[in-house]
């Protein structure tokens, strides 16, 4: 555990740094993203300079933001003018609510459809639709059930992040392509675990179809599925960048988005190590679940 | 889909594709023929025309036009060169320097492969999307950007399979024997461990050009990809978003391209996958 | 010895003027006035900053009047009116500016407003760090600012400038209480601890969401209509409009052309627009190296491309061409540049002939000593607006096919936009300013020291002539200067392509009365007017 | 005649095949009284195990199945799977580690037979659990009721396995294979546990490659080869005096200690005679190899000697460390302490480097040899690849293989013609000794026998020494000059093999070959 914890420092460490350096790299001084379309005169410049420390040397900035960082202060946003903690707080919750809605969403689906869809004929039609699915771009999708169920028939709300209604479209889009990688995987995993032997000791026990599936198969087709944990975090967070875009939901996508274009280092940065600490402990989660799941893996 | 990789490349599936795959493979064959020479089929896609602007789908313009009086149809098929080459070149750098990377990692001493494998992990600690938004602030948006941006952000996926696949190779009986022989390391490494480590790039690759496409039309939606007037099928997905209302077509239609074109080197890719393990197996 | 009278402010007209005045909406439908009802408008932006000292996006100003005011505002013909002053003098000499407070006043916080407060917020805008760009620009020839009395401020200036009048007009001329100046937890970002003197007060921001704003009940003036209001943001123009005719927005601004005829064409809604104050949107040619350092290729760019063709492809119509550099709801207008150039291909390749661009390579581009006639055009994503980069393309093939000009268009992030001009790696630079008063916009743009002049003149007719605009105190005199200056930079030196005045438009249900642009912005104007009829 | 459980006549099962359709079972018949052990016996392919799935209605999912008669109990189809599976017929098969659910408990596999057939309720059934167990002898039915199969040993999984299909208590219990992947002494308590099971009156179908198990416990025997009966009848008649020649030909080429020094696929000839002796060159030597991987002691001293000419057999069971001998003579891992001499020359302690031109005096052979090849190369190269000077098909006739596999990719070659060409790629650059890891271990006992002449002719004429490492004692003893015996690591004892065998002074050694299943036939 402790060397675990090592490594996801290490990862953090490595991943601010990477960062910091891309966009030490990147065209453009700070001066100019902080200056943006407004008034560019030497006074603004040597004002903005001094409000920012910008005349220090690159490494004293950057080990002084390891050092702020280290302590959980992320700086100040030069574009939002507010502490990049607050900013990224403030949109935290509408991205997680998605996410979290569409992980869960697209695992029953896959589930639902996996342990359904086993004759032939449902099968082929499953599998069609799922690569169909994970084929399609997925703001492709979400404009498509934009503007069938909200602008057509008025179904749900267009926009914003305003009740649950206003959940669905964005998480079903966001959902749908998860949904279509994980029917995949798990009903590959199943396959596989009906070829077992300890499958034709089930079944010569008199466990019915079904029982055979749920009870021994499903658990063996979690495992594949647990290491996607990983992936299916990336398709979400990257996901919602592009759902927040089409759906004009508020987030930490949106912020992200801002940031970038507009070269907001400290929110830039606040997001990669953002994202990266996430990644950490989704995937000591991950790893978790797998001793759960597979006790084979118990050692010590 | 989205933009991160729309399965991990070292997913392997069984189903069978069916007849599909005659189709998906005809339809490749369109594409890149229109790759290569789109002027035979289709006409300027620069060519604006303001007095016939988002006009609906006819016989004078099959896919309808766009906000200038441009023909879209034109337009998809000058955008398979651009967005297959994106994919490819994009795909190129990934596989390269993965394969590079990964044979590193897959052969050298504990702490080495440790570390490599260590930054593997770290740039996967990334959704592709923020990876490629971060080379694009660096690289500037536009083709080049763009394409390294996703070669670089899907680079870990092969470079995995690659270490893998090395360490499996390494282990392997044959491995072994060529030692009895007397072979040496390079020897080992030039006519076994490199050809068989190989073998399964080229397949994983058709598959990844297809995810390459999507995080290419998912980025350039963006507005990080080519730039205007390149009839880039991201970028006119995302020029047409603005007109779905009055004109489905110019974001439909593109759209269902993109699409076409992702299932069919999916469909081709595992057929290919298929056989190739079919032949080890 | 000649003194300006000093104006009493005492008609309601004046007092709500930052709402009224030009550009009202179609609001029969509404009725009369009602009192009470939660508005809901959807807008394109938002703002990034809510501190109206701060302010830097025309399209975030149509929030900031719901609680905050200024000292004066503009009335619809260029002019000033008191708005939290009761009335102004200037000295002949044009070096002090006496102001007269309204008495009686206080912030949403309950601080009172009297002189020591508006000599706070100066002080305020001129501390270090905190506001460079109106430091430096809004405020440059401000000496000082001296407490008379209670109600009595006096502004003394370096040298005369009249648009000092614009910025006690301007959002970041606006009064913030000072107490929540000292208490305001970021007070850069702004938010619901500042407090203004409007007829609105601020009680919950969600980034990212919504701003949201109750009545004033303490006003000091007939209260808002509205017992609440509410702004979304919603960035795609498609998810607007189909928020408005989903019912679930009653006001949206912002409607592009293709989606206008959605609104006109449903019975229940209704559209209105207004021109912006400031400059035009304008191509403006750098003139610092080859090709625009030849007028020859300038005046052919702007022969070989037929505006309004480009503007009727792109906007359907619903763009109002601009002649000149400033827009044409400026009192400053020159009206007879209209007509004078552009729209001639055949003058175009000719000129380009005898400029010695008279080759074309494969692709059917000019050329010259080998050379592509490639001029570059870099926009700036992040303050991409209005499908400027639609209309970008659009010019650029116009005039590859009337002239063999190869227009290269980039859409970049900020920080590659900022690059390139910084390099010079340009030939073409786009802007429009919605600044109130037109020449604050042109000290910016055509000043040899401007701090937007991309166009990279120097040129002491040019800046001789923004001089004397900025200190004539006389209106005619002052539109004089600035029709010398129009003639100079768009008709005599071909220095600059006007395309179009950028405009704002509201879209509503016909159920929501009182709403207005603001006279001389052009812009959408505050909640205080507006009312939802039952 | 007693009561028929099954009764099957012209049974045909067929898989439907893109290249044609396979036919597992060509219409055999089949009868099975209550009370009796009946074994089937064949080699792989033969059809045997698809016979017994059959009867539990468990061929798979695209067999078709055709017969003029298939009764069950008395009664003919269609039949109640659910209710028969486990209620009237249980099934054992090999290797309970797969054949277990590796994430479930064994308790809870046990309780699920329990719960399918309605015995017992919720709260009874953890004790009806702990009494199965105890049944088949599992010792701590409580604790090891909660143990999943890899935290058991393979005799306790394996008797786990028997407690889930005897828990409904069904008449008849079919065993496929139950003892193949145990080793021998646990192969012994399984087999005594099933004989058990007989004596209380359970009916048994015992499926099995290994004639010597199948003459342990069966009244009758049922041959099969290719999907049909070859010959049937009572256990001891028929291994006393076959009359099919198949029969015959199996039973002979059952290495053991009466096949020595006779060739397995032809008994009438002998086998060249050996000429190692005591005072030929030592080509191998090894002294006080110690091996360790953390805290847990792999090889624990071994010293081990092979002369030229000489084979010396290495056996034992698994986890005593015999394959660990073999890759550190091989040199692929460095001993802890301990040296080996090779060909008189230190061997270990060297650079790769140094030793790379020696390498080709010592050559290895695996149980798997597939892995051993590779993949992308066909036969003629990964012959020449081994000697470049002799045409490929010359090293192939020598262990008669014929030209026509040269242009054949390994996988598309059978299981003994592999183990053939990994044989002439080792002889290929005339090594003075070879290190044989367990080669015949996954063959059939035919092919087996082939490729166990094979080496014994190599042996003879060109003097190379083979290590023969084996867990089958039968093998080492039919083929080996002298075997060391090692258990945990260490040798326990060693010597020439008819003493150590005969007369075994090590109580494990004696163990061990008391536990060996014998046939006991004149032939």
């Amino acid at each position: 555990m402790l060397r675990r914890l090592a490594t996801g420092l290490v990862v953090l460490w490595a991943a601010a740094t990477a960062a910091y350096l891309a966009l030490l790299a990147a065209p453009g001084d700070t001066v100019d993203s902080i200056i943006g379309e407004g008034a560019d005169t030497p006074l603004i410049r040597s004002q903005i300079i001094r409000e920012w420390n910008l005349d220090r040397p690159a490494l004293v900035q950057y080990l002084d933001y390891l050092w702020r960082a280290a302590q959980g202060d992320l700086g100040r946003s030069y574009l939002l003018q507010r502490p990049v903690r607050d900013v990224i707080a403030d949109q935290i919750g509408p991205t997680l609510t998605l996410a979290v809605t569409a992980a869960g969403l697209g695992i029953v689906l896959a589930l639902v459809l996996a342990v359904t869809t086993r004759r032939p004929w449902a099968r082929r039609v499953s599998s069609t639709t799922e690569l169909v699915l994970v084929s399609t771009p997925s703001f492709l999708i979400g404009i498509v059930l934009l503007s069938v169920f909200s602008f057509s028939l008025g179904w749900f709300p267009v926009s914003g992040d305003q009740g649950v209604a206003a959940l669905v479209l964005p998480a079903v889009t966001l959902a749908l392509p998860v949904a279509g990688v994980l029917t995949q995987v798990l009903r590959d995993g199943l396959d596989r675990a009906l070829d077992e032997p300890f499958v034709v000791t089930a079944r010569a026990r008199g466990l019915g179809e079904r029982a055979v599936l749920v009870r021994h198969a499903l658990r063996h087709a979690l495992l594949p599925v647990i290491t996607l944990i990983g992936w299916l975090f990336g398709v979400l967070l990257g996901g919602a960048v592009i759902i927040e875009t089409v759906f004009g939901r508020p987030g930490l996508g949106q912020v992200t988005l801002q940031a970038v274009t507009s070269e907001d280092l400290p929110v830039v940065l606040a997001v990669v190590v953002f994202s990266a600490f996430v990644y950490v402990v989704i995937n000591t989660l991950a790893d978790l679940a797998y001793l759960v799941i597979d006790p084979r893996l118990r050692r010590s | 889909m989205t933009i991160a990789l729309d399965r991990p490349l070292s997913l392997r599936l069984r189903r069978p594709s069916g007849g599909g795959v005659a189709a998906a493979a005809g339809f490749l064959v369109l594409a890149l023929v229109a790759a290569a020479t789109p002027s035979l089929f289709a006409g300027d896609p620069l060519a604006a025309d303001p007095l016939h602007v988002l006009e609906a789908p006819s016989a004078a313009h099959w896919f309808g036009t766009d906000q200038l009086g441009r023909d879209v149809f034109d337009r998809v098929v000058h955008g398979a060169r651009h967005s297959l080459l994106i994919g490819v070149v994009a795909t190129g750098i990934a596989v390269s320097i993965g394969l590079l990377l990964g044979l590193l990692a897959g052969l050298s001493h504990k702490y080495a492969d440790e570390a490599l494998s260590r930054s593997f992990d770290a740039l996967s600690a990334f959704p592709l999307l923020l990876l490629a938004l971060l080379f694009v602030a660096v690289a500037g948006p536009g083709t080049v950007g763009l394409v390294i941006a996703i070669g670089i952000a899907t680079m870990p996926n092969y470079a995995r399979v690659v270490r893998t696949q090395t360490l499996v190779v390494r282990q392997a009986g044959y491995v072994t024997q060529a030692v009895a022989f007397g072979d040496s390391r390079p020897r080992l490494v030039f006519r076994h461990v490199l050809p068989n480590v190989l073998g399964p790039v080229p397949v994983l690759a058709v598959i990844g050009l297809g995810e390459a496409i999507l995080a290419a039309a998912g980025l350039s939606f963006l507005g990080m990809g080519p730039q205007p007037p390149s009839p880039e099928w991201g970028a006119m997905l995302s020029e047409g978003r603005g007109y779905l209302s009055v004109a489905w077509w110019t974001t439909v239609l593109p759209g269902v391209v993109v699409t076409l074109t992702v299932i069919s080197l999916t469909v081709v890719g595992r057929r290919l996958q298929r056989r190739f393990e079919g032949r080890l197996g | 010895m000649r003194r300006r009278s000093l104006l009493i402010a005492a008609v309601a007209t004046a007092l709500v003027a930052g709402c009224s005045g030009s550009g009202g909406t179609d609001s029969a439908a509404a009725g009369e006035p009602v009192s009470g009802g939660a508005l809901t408008w959807a807008v394109e932006t938002e703002p990034i900053t809510l501190n109206p000292h701060q302010y830097a996006q025309a399209k975030a100003r149509l929030l900031v009047w719901n609680n905050f005011e200024s000292l004066l505002t503009h009335d619809d013909k260029g002019g000033y009116v008191p708005w939290l002053a009761s009335g102004y003098e200037a000295s002949a000499d044009g070096l002090t500016y006496t102001v007269k407070l309204r008495t009686g006043v206080t912030f949403s916080d309950g601080t009172v407003f009297d002189a020591a407060a508006v000599k706070a917020n100066i002080d305020q805008l001129l501390a270090d760090g905190y506001a460079p760009a109106v430091a430096a620009v809004q405020l440059k020839n401000l000496k000082s600012v001296e407490v008379v009395d209670a109600s009595t401020i006096k502004y003394n200036l370096t040298t005369p400038d009249v648009l000092i009048l614009d910025f006690l007009s301007s959002p970041q001329g606006a009064i913030v209480s000072p107490k929540s100046l000292k208490e305001a937890k970021n007070l850069k970002a702004g938010g619901t601890d500042l407090a203004g003197t409007g007829p609105f007060v601020l009680d919950r921001y969600t980034p990212g969401q919504e701003l949201h704003y109750k009545r004033n009940p303490s006003y000091r003036d007939r209260p808002a209509y509205l017992d609440e209001v509410t702004y979304r943001f919603l960035k795609e123009s498609s998810v607007r409009v189909g928020a408005l005719t989903s019912g679930q927005v009653q006001v949206i601004e912002g409607v592009p052309a293709t989606d206008q005829a959605q609104i006109t064409g449903n019975p229940a809604l209704t559209l209105s627009k207004g021109l912006n104050s400031g400059s035009a949107y304008s191509y403006y040619f750098n003139v610092t190296h080859a090709p625009f350092d030849d007028i020859r290729v300038r005046q052919a760019f702007r022969d070989a491309l037929d505006v309004d063709t480009v503007l009727q492809g792109v906007y359907r119509g619903t763009a109002t061409r601009a002649w000149s550099v400033i827009g044409p709801t400026s009192p400053l207008y020159d009206k007879t540049l209209e007509g004078t150039y552009g729209g001639d291909a055949a003058r175009a390749n000719a000129t380009l002939d005898a400029a010695g661009w008279n080759n074309k390579d494969a692709d059917g581009y000019r050329v010259k000593d080998g050379k592509r006639l490639t001029v570059r055009l870099v926009q700036s994503a992040p303050f991409v607006r209005d499908r400027r980069e639609i209309l970008a393309q659009a010019v650029q093939a116009a005039v590859k096919q009337s002239a063999g000009i190869d227009l290269r268009v980039s859409v970049v992030d900020q920080g590659t936009a900022a690059a390139a001009l910084e390099k010079g790696e340009y030939e073409v630079f786009d802007n429009s300013r919605a600044d109130t008063d037109a020449g604050a916009a042109l000290n910016l743009l055509l000043a040899s020291n401007g701090a937007i002049n991309r166009l990279g003149v120097q040129d002491k007719a040019i800046d001789g002539l923004l001089e004397k605009g900025q200190a004539a105190q006389e209106a005619a005199e002052r539109v004089d200067v600035y029709k010398r200056l129009q003639q100079k930079v768009i008709a005599d030196d071909s220095l600059i392509l006007p395309l179009y005045a950028p405009a704002d438009q509201i879209a509503s249900s016909k159920k929501v009365g009182g709403l207005q642009f603001e006279p001389t912005a052009g812009v959408p104007g505050s909640a205080y007017t507006v009312w939802l009829s039952k | 005649m007693s009561e028929l459980l099954v009764s099957v006549r012209d049974l045909h099962v067929t898989f439907p095949h893109r290249g044609g359709d396979v036919h597992a079972v060509r219409g055999i018949d089949l009868d099975i009284h209550r009370g009796e052990c009946l074994a089937i016996v064949g080699e792989s392919g033969s059809g045997k195990s698809v016979t017994a799935r059959t009867l539990v209605g468990l061929a798979g999912p695209n067999a078709q199945v055709r017969s003029s008669r298939f009764e069950i109990d008395g009664r003919p189809g269609p039949f109640d799977w659910p209710k028969l599976r486990g209620g009237f017929v249980g099934l054992v098969m090999q290797d309970a580690l797969v054949s277990l659910d590796p994430l479930r408990t064994v308790g809870a596999e046990i309780s699920e037979v329990l719960k399918v057939h309605d015995i017992g309720d919720r709260k009874d059934r953890p004790a009806r659990v702990r009494a199965l167990l105890t049944a088949v002898h599992v010792p701590e039915p409580e604790r090891r009721a909660a143990h999943r199969p890899h935290q058991l040993s393979g005799g306790l999984r394996q008797r786990a396995l028997i407690a889930s299909a005897i828990a409904a208590k069904p008449p008849l219990l079919i065993a496929d294979e139950p003892t193949t992947a145990l080793d021998v002494t646990v192969q012994a308590q399984i087999l005594d546990l099933l004989a058990e099971r007989r004596s209380t009156g359970e009916t048994l179908l015992l499926i099995s490659h290994d004639l010597a198990v199948v003459a342990r416990l069966a009244d009758r025997v049922l041959v099969m080869r290719d999907g049909q009966v070859v010959e049937s009848g009572p256990t001891s008649s028929l291994l006393a005096a076959p009359e099919h020649p198949y029969t015959r030909q199996l039973l002979a080429a059952v290495p053991s200690a009466a096949s020595r020094g006779r060739r397995l696929s032809a008994p009438a000839e002998p086998l060249a005679a050996a000429p190692a002796s005591a005072s030929a060159e030592v080509v191998v030597e090894a002294v006080g190899l110690r091996k360790r991987y953390g805290a847990h002691t792999v090889v624990d001293g071994v010293d081990l000697t092979v002369r030229r000419g000489e084979i010396v057999g290495l056996v034992g069971e698994s986890g005593s460390g015999k394959t660990t001998v073999a890759q550190l003579l091989f040199g692929l891992t460095a001993p802890t302490s301990g040296t080996v001499a090779f060909e008189g020359a230190p061997w270990t302690g060297l650079k790769e480097r140094r030793r790379r031109s020696r390498r080709r005096r010592l050559q290895l052979i695996s149980q798997d040899p597939l892995s051993g090849f590779d993949p992308r190369w066909t036969v003629r190269r990964i012959v020449e690849e081994a000697l470049p000077s002799v045409p490929a098909a010359e090293l192939l006739e020598r262990v008669g293989l014929g030209a026509d596999v040269l242009d054949r990719y390994p996988r598309q070659l059978s299981g003994g013609q592999r183990q053939r060409v990994a044989i002439a790629r080792a002889l290929a650059p005339r090594p003075s000794l070879i290190i044989c890891d367990e080669p015949v271990s996954a063959l059939d006992v035919s092919v087996q026998a082939q490729v166990l002449d094979l080496l014994a002719d190599i042996r003879a004429a060109d003097g190379t020494a083979l290590l023969f490492i084996s867990h089958d004692l039968g093998v080492v003893h039919h083929l080996a000059d002298r075997v060391l015996v090692m258990r945990d690591g260490a040798v326990v004892e060693s010597g020439p093999v008819d003493d150590v065998f005969h007369h075994p002074q090590h109580e494990y050694t004696r163990a061990l070959i008391d536990a060996v299943p014998t046939l006991e036939v004149s032939r």
